[in-house]
């Protein structure tokens, strides 16, 4: 159980959390735990009650959604740095997609209850984090946007033989 | 404004012409001047003083030419015709290069030799002097000549005549190109009541003028030649069009509500740029005999606005009239002074008269770019490639990478080839089949490798090639990567689908010299894991001091890495700390998303260079598909500094 | 209804209520679509039908509301093959109604234009559609593996044909030149020197096909048409003189209508021409040559004497309409080579002229036999109503006359044989069934 | 490249004047070459020997115009790997579409004396408007150095280069005078695809869109400018040719009939709104 000093550097030591005032940094981590996960393991499921707000601090996750007949789909992974859980802080409160360990690292999590509990009291800390989290949402539509394109698919000259 | 009679002139009476046709004919010249035809002024061959249109006078204006006769005796009162001098320098169809099927199984590939007529040029106007001019800047003063047009420059005398009388759709004194003859002539005519006014414009006129019977002009004589032309001057007046700072103003108008309302009247139908004495755009069509034997390139002019003319595989850069309408008049008016240094418009005023629904540049330019201040601007960079060359490589291997995509290891006849830099492309093909660009993916000890993907009948005709077969090749052509710039600095490579292939023997090249630069990051992004380039090497890339990652679209079996777009891997980066340079490739629309991450992240402008694609026929700039703006991709790219392309990047059917 | 005719027909002999109902599938070797019926009645006498399903393409309402002009360049679609001949029947309805006077190098010209047409159709026919009926094979194509010389030498003529008609028209097929009053460009002098030397080797050439064309052996045949050609003072043939028959007609080619007349028959989507007596006539080549010889350009006449084949014989045996034709293509050389010769350009291509109500009517001699076309012409000059009477709806009742007499003869054949036999004496008309699109009585001013 | 075996190739027509086959029995000098090379398996008019597929090449002439074509053309696709259409008639419908602005059973009775014997279609339309088409050679006829360069590509297995221009790209190469401007003369050169040689304005005519319109054809701004000193009638008649009903021109009739005062001589396509 690394201490609160630690966790609000490993904080701050993030594309999320740089740039946070001390004072806010701090307040933050006061609910914050870090968890290591290895390849493969869960730690958020599709649909289901999303319980906790990341910030990934090492390694990578994918976001998974899950199609009948297909499996699983990897539709997106999460670099160090970018946070997962939003719905955390977003009603209905459900994970949107499966969260699992892609390669092995650690993450700092928040109590989603807590969390709310503290942007709701400090609205100066909501403004900022508030910005952050849609930035990083931004990037991950822009990013499907993309994927939807299909950019690299060949386009043929239409020949007949 | 005197004519350039000087008082050496002499006096041709108009009764003895023929003297001077003799004179020109002299060692089996043919003299070509204007000659009636089908109700207009067509050039032709002439063989007495009775061939030219004696008292005829022509009536012109926007999408109207009419001739009538019983003016006099005056042989060239009527002012230019729908040809221009350019259906002699730069012919309409012209074969170019030979490709052959040999009996073993081999191929040879041939440009055609020039063969030039010996032409005399009888009755150029002062703006088709000009148009001479810039066909030979354009033709014959870059990196790369038209052999052909030299040729036949070259071997032909040129007799210019001063406009004793202006067509209503004249405007050369506004681009300042006329009435007045002062250079590019041999011989130059000024027409007066009685007969000409005849002097020299250089050694071989000077020669001419020596033998050709007659009296010294005298002062009245010539006194009254430049007054006449001095009276077309004022006629025409010199306000049609405000050439000052015309450049900038039309390139400020880029989206001008006037391009869709002049499209409305446009057909697209060519003819300006037909009728235009200094348009060169061109392509090649191959025809083969029946077996795909013997097979001949003939160039033969095209337009900007056919519709074909900017297409690639699965796209055209330039699908509206509008975009093609802008086109040609911001080439004309504008990019040709980036491009050429002069004004591609020399106001001969043809492309009015013969708009079949008579529109009139001299409006539109009033309308989109009136006059205002002029701003400077730098022109880019001259190519620095290498003149390309026709040769034969031999196929030794081929390398499947995906499906669709091949790697062939060629072993070429000419070593030029293989001293070709990262980034340049060379023009593949195969008998019977168009010439399509390829850019390197590796430079060998001897061999070239080419990574080509599937897209067309062409691309399969050349991977259909057998081991041991052989491939048509020109090159190399283009600019490069500019890896100096990179010297002791970070560098980021961003690669999109088969874009890795053009980068590769940069990543060669940096691998070379790796201590000479700061860190590298290869940043990969293709489809699906199965459509990724060169696996192997990557991996080995990692392990020799490349931070190598990769992304995937679509995930796929056996994947377990990253997932999303090349920007996913370069948006959190911060690229300030230390100065670094970018070179990104792949889709023109995955380019402009990384570049514009590359910026924020702050590499400056100047330091991100990518790679384009257009639709490149020629491969040296002389027949005008991939223009951009102010570039020709083939001659001025296919790289380019971000800076360089300013706001012309990501915008739309330019 | 489809049969599919020739070598892997399907379909064949049946007996139906005591008589013999015989099909010959889709003809093939002819420009169009038809198929042939015949019945044999108990008593052994034979009706023949010949079926024409090519599709209706209403030119005689598609000319409607049209400029003269305008109709020459709509008519001319009426056949690939002899588009000349329709522009030539409608150009002179027009002239003669509106009185344009024709400048006699135009009028060389028409000729000249003219000859390439009969040559290029009747070299088509005589080399690639018939001869191989005569030599047994299924098409030139297979013919030229034996006989290189003998297609070389047709598609060279033919080629020279459609070279002549290109040359005054643009191109040999829907020329583009032709126009009330003349041309609208005439060639210079030099733009035929070109087809002199041709010319000159094509006329040995043609002398040689009479030559081969006589010795073909020919089935038996024996009839006795009646024939109706044009016929002029001094000129074989073409697009003057009177419209004459071997029993004593003579109108003036605008008044075809007061000797012959239209009926359409429920087999065929073509309407048949009967004479007002309703007997059957032929035209084309074979009658011309009977009505015309004398006017035969030298060069032609004397080879067609050297064949040492009988008038009667030329007349009587359908089968040897080939030699006529022969003898024609000759002639249109010869006459072409003439033409050339003396050509100087006319010093306008067109004469000016005033459109003026009435009848425009004419008829010339196409390929294939008399082109009649009729136009009603409102004050505008714009067609009102319009007759198109291709040849091959007049000679439709003598083939199947000739088809019933022939028929006996080869019913009892191999059906394979007997095919052949049928189809070879239909071709022997060079039936152009594409033109079958033209009908009768075109109602006035329905369109508003 | 060049197949081993000879592809099977048949040419059928529908309804048409028989030019465009007519065509390829004119390239005399390539005729037994072509023979040699292609498997002429069906070509009734040129010969004997029949085959109703499958095919590997089938060109088309001529427009869909009778029930019994309608159904014909839709066997003749299923028989055959390529099918090319070529002429007005097959990529246009040719000049016997101008029935489609009028009622086909009028024109039907106004031409026979017994209408119901005869078997045919309200319209007569494009094959492509039946059947995919993959590939189409245009003009009326079509162009016998088009058809070779696509017999030569379909042999190499390459794209036929077919221009996609206007009539003037050529007419200006080839050093004509332009009628439009020089002698007022109408003419649809430079909405009218290219490919005949720009045939009529080397004949001091205007042209008369044989190979329909070109590929974004402005018709509109040609016919306002050729209908400044002309009858709305006249230029409509102009547009209604031998392709007046390839969209472009369709479209420019729509527009003239709407235009025209009083009652139009012709009435909208039928399946179009008025």
């Amino acid at each position: 159980m690394a201490d609160r000093s630690t966790l609000a550097s490993k904080l701050g030591g993030t594309w999320f959390g740089a740039g946070l005032a001390s004072r806010d940094r701090d307040r933050l981590v006061a609910s914050a735990t870090l968890r290591a996960f290895g390849v493969g393991e869960i730690l958020l499921r599709e649909g289901g009650a999303c319980e906790t707000f990341g910030v990934l601090l090492s390694g990578l996750l994918g976001m998974q959604v899950l199609v009948p007949g297909r499996g699983t789909v990897t539709l997106l992974t999460v670099e160090p740095g970018d946070v997962y859980g939003w719905s955390a802080l977003v009603p209905p409160h459900r994970s949107t997609s499966t969260v699992l360990g892609v390669e092995p690292g650690e993450a700092l999590i928040f109590d989603a209850s807590e969390l709310r509990e503290l942007l709701r009291e400090d609205d100066a800390l909501a403004a900022t984090l508030y910005p952050r989290l849609l930035q990083s949402l931004g990037r991950r539509l822009t990013a499907t946007r993309f994927q939807l394109l299909d950019l690299y698919a060949r386009e043929r000259d239409y020949v007949p033989w | 404004m005197v004519t350039s009679a000087p008082p050496g002139a002499t006096f041709l009476p108009r009764e003895r012409f023929d003297a001077l046709l003799d004179l020109l004919r002299e060692g089996g010249r043919t003299v070509i001047g204007p000659m009636l035809r089908d109700g207009a002024v067509m050039l032709d061959e002439i063989a007495t003083a009775a061939d030219l249109p004696a008292g005829w006078r022509d009536e012109q204006a926007p999408g109207h030419y009419r001739l009538s006769d019983g003016h006099g005796p005056r042989l060239f009162d009527v002012v230019n015709g729908p040809q221009s001098w350019k259906q002699l320098t730069f012919p309409p169809r012209l074969p170019v290069a030979t490709a052959r099927r040999e009996e073993a199984g081999g191929a040879s590939f041939a440009p055609v030799p020039p063969d030039p007529p010996r032409l005399a040029f009888l009755g150029v106007r002062a703006c088709e002097l000009a148009a001479l001019r810039v066909q030979d800047r354009v033709l014959a003063g870059g990196t790369y000549v038209d052999e052909d047009y030299r040729a036949r420059r070259e071997a032909a005398i040129v007799v210019a005549v001063e406009c004793t009388r202006a067509g209503a759709t004249c405007f050369c004194a506004s681009m300042g190109t006329g009435p007045e003859v002062r250079s590019g002539h041999d011989l130059v005519l000024t027409e007066v009541d009685d007969g000409f006014v005849v002097s020299a414009g250089s050694p071989a006129g000077d020669r001419l003028l020596a033998r050709l019977p007659g009296p010294r002009a005298t002062a009245a004589q010539i006194a009254a030649a430049s007054g006449a032309v001095a009276a077309t001057r004022a006629a025409m007046g010199d306000d049609a069009v405000a050439t000052e700072g015309l450049r900038d103003r039309l390139m400020d108008k880029l989206d001008s509500p006037r391009w869709a309302e002049v499209a409305d009247r446009c057909l697209a139908c060519a003819n300006c740029t037909m009728v235009c004495p200094t348009c060169f755009c061109t392509s090649t069509n191959v025809h083969s005999d029946l077996d795909g034997t013997v097979n001949v390139a003939e160039r033969e002019w095209d337009s900007c606005f056919n519709v074909g003319f900017a297409k690639v595989a699965g796209g055209n850069f330039r699908p509206n009239r509008s975009e093609r309408y802008r086109q040609w008049l911001t080439h004309k008016f504008a990019t040709w002074y980036d491009q050429f240094g002069t004004s591609g418009c020399v106001g001969c005023g043809r492309c009015v008269t013969w708009c079949p629904v008579g529109i009139d540049v001299r409006e539109e330019l009033a309308a989109i770019a009136p006059p205002a201040i002029p701003v400077g601007r730098t022109p880019p960079r001259p190519a620095a490639a290498t003149t390309g060359r026709f040769d034969v490589a031999t196929l030794r291997e081929v390398h499947a990478e995906t499906d669709d995509t091949r790697t062939l290891r060629l072993t070429p006849g000419d070593p030029a080839l293989l001293g070709g830099l990262p980034g340049q492309f060379v023009m593949v093909e195969q008998p019977g089949f168009p010439a399509f660009p390829i850019s390197a993916s590796r430079y060998g000890s001897e061999d070239l490798f080419l990574t080509v993907r599937g897209a067309g009948p062409a691309t399969a005709a050349v991977l259909a090639t057998p081991i041991g077969g052989e491939v048509g090749l020109r090159g190399p052509l283009g600019r490069p990567w500019p890896i100096d710039r990179a010297l002791g600095r970070d560098v980021v490579v961003a690669a999109g689908g088969i874009g890795l292939a053009p980068l590769r023997p940069l990543i060669d090249a940096l691998l070379a010299d790796r201590d000479r630069f700061g860190s590298i990051l290869l940043a990969y992004g293709a489809r699906t894991p199965a459509d990724q380039l060169f696996r192997d090497e990557l991996a080995s890339w990692a392990t020799h001091g490349i931070e190598v990652v990769q992304i995937v679209d679509r995930s796929g079996p056996g994947w377990s890495g990253r997932v999303g777009v090349v920007t996913n891997l370069l948006d959190q980066r911060d690229f300030a700390r230390r100065p670094s340079v970018a070179f990104v490739c792949g889709p023109e629309r995955m380019m402009q998303a990384t570049t514009r991450v590359l910026r924020d992240g702050g590499i400056p402008a100047e330091r991100v260079f990518v790679s384009l694609e257009r639709h490149m026929e020629c491969g040296i700039g002389l027949c005008g598909h991939c223009q951009m703006g102010p570039f020709f991709i083939c001659k001025d790219g296919p790289v380019f500094s971000l800076a360089e392309l300013g706001d012309l990047f990501a915008r739309e059917g330019i | 209804m489809h049969g599919t005719g020739g070598a892997t027909r399907e379909d064949g002999a049946s007996h139906e209520h005591g008589g013999l109902h015989f099909e010959v599938g889709q003809l093939t070797r002819v420009e169009g679509e038809g198929s042939l019926d015949l019945r044999v009645a108990a008593d052994g006498t034979v009706a023949a039908q010949l079926r024409i399903f090519e599709a209706p393409r209403y030119f005689e309402r598609l000319v409607i509301g049209r400029t003269p002009d305008e109709v020459l360049d709509i008519v001319a679609r009426i056949c690939g093959i002899c588009p000349v001949a329709y522009q030539m029947s409608a150009v002179h309805a027009f002239e003669d109604l509106f009185e344009v006077p024709i400048d006699a190098a135009v009028r060389a010209l028409r000729r000249l234009m003219y000859c390439g047409e009969w040559i290029e159709s009747h070299s088509l026919h005589i080399f690639l559609l018939h001869a191989p009926d005569f030599l047994g094979y299924p098409s030139a194509l297979e013919m030229a593996h034996d006989h290189l010389e003998l297609v070389g030498r047709g598609l060279a003529i033919k080629k020279l044909g459609n070279r002549i008609v290109g040359i005054l028209g643009g191109r040999a097929i829907h020329p583009v030149s032709v126009r009330v009053g003349g041309f609208s460009r005439a060639p210079r002098a030099h733009d035929l020197d070109e087809l002199r030397a041709p010319l000159q080797a094509a006329i040995a050439d043609a002398e040689e096909t009479v030559r081969w064309a006589a010795s073909l052996d020919t089935p038996r045949s024996d009839r006795e048409p009646r024939l109706v050609s044009l016929r002029h003072p001094s000129e074989y043939p073409m697009s003057d003189g009177r419209i004459v028959s071997s029993d004593g007609i003579d109108l003036a080619p605008s008044d075809w209508g007061r000797a012959f007349h239209e009926e359409q028959v429920p087999w065929s989507h073509a309407l048949q021409s009967r004479a007002a007596d309703g007997v059957p006539y032929l035209l084309g080549p074979t009658a011309r040559v009977a009505l015309a010889g004398d006017r035969l350009h030298p060069i032609a006449r004397a080879a067609l004497d050297a064949t040492g084949i009988s008038p009667e014989e030329l007349r009587r045996n359908v089968f040897r309409s080939i030699v006529a034709r022969s003898v024609e293509l000759l002639h249109a050389l010869a006459e072409a080579s003439d033409i050339v010769a003396a050509y100087e350009p006319p010093a306008k291509p067109y004469a000016p002229w005033k459109p003026r109500a009435g009848i425009a009517a004419w008829a010339t001699e196409a390929p294939r036999g008399l082109l009649f076309q009729r136009y009603r012409v409102d004050a505008a000059g714009k067609v009102r109503a319009a007759q198109i009477v291709p040849p091959t709806s007049q000679n439709q009742a003598a083939i199947e006359h000739d088809l019933a007499l022939f028929a006996p003869a080869v019913l009892d054949l191999p059906h394979e044989e007997a095919t052949g036999r049928l189809e070879q004496l239909i071709r022997s008309y060079d039936p152009c069934i594409s033109c079958a699109t033209h009908f009768l009585d075109v109602r006035i001013d329905r369109d508003r | 490249m060049a197949a081993q075996r000879p592809p099977r190739v048949g040419v059928v027509k529908l309804a048409s004047c028989d030019g465009c086959q007519l065509t390829i029995l004119d390239l005399e000098d390539e005729l037994i070459a072509i023979g040699q090379r292609f498997d002429l398996v069906e070509f009734p008019e040129a010969t004997s020997r029949r085959s109703s597929g499958p095919y590997d090449v089938l060109l088309v002439e001529g427009s869909v115009s009778t029930p019994e074509q309608l159904e014909r053309i839709v066997e003749l696709r299923a028989r055959s790997k390529l099918l090319v259409t070529i002429g007005a008639c097959a990529t246009a419908g040719g000049i016997q579409a101008l029935r489609n602005w009028s009622s086909e059973p009028e024109w039907r009775a106004s031409v026979y004396p017994r209408p119901e014997e005869v078997e045919s279609l309200a319209t007569a339309t494009p094959v492509a408007e039946h059947v995919t088409v993959d590939a189409e050679l245009r003009g009326c006829p079509i162009d016998g150095r088009q058809l070779l360069e696509l017999l030569t590509a379909l042999r190499l297995g390459r794209r036929p280069q077919l221009p996609d221009e206007a009539v003037c790209d050529e007419c200006k190469r080839l050093g004509r005078v332009c009628v439009l401007v020089a002698s007022d003369m109408p003419c649809l050169g430079p909405v009218t695809a290219t490919g005949c040689g720009a045939l009529c304005p080397g004949y001091a005519r205007g042209c008369y869109a044989c190979f329909g319109p070109k590929d974004a054809a402005n018709t509109a701004s040609l016919a306002s400018w050729i209908g400044k000193d002309r009858s709305p009638a006249a230029v409509d008649r102009l547009f209604a040719g031998f392709t007046g009903y390839a969209p472009a021109f369709r479209e420019q009739s729509r527009r003239a009939i709407a235009a025209m005062q009083p009652a139009p001589r012709r009435r909208h396509p039928k399946g179009e709104a008025s």
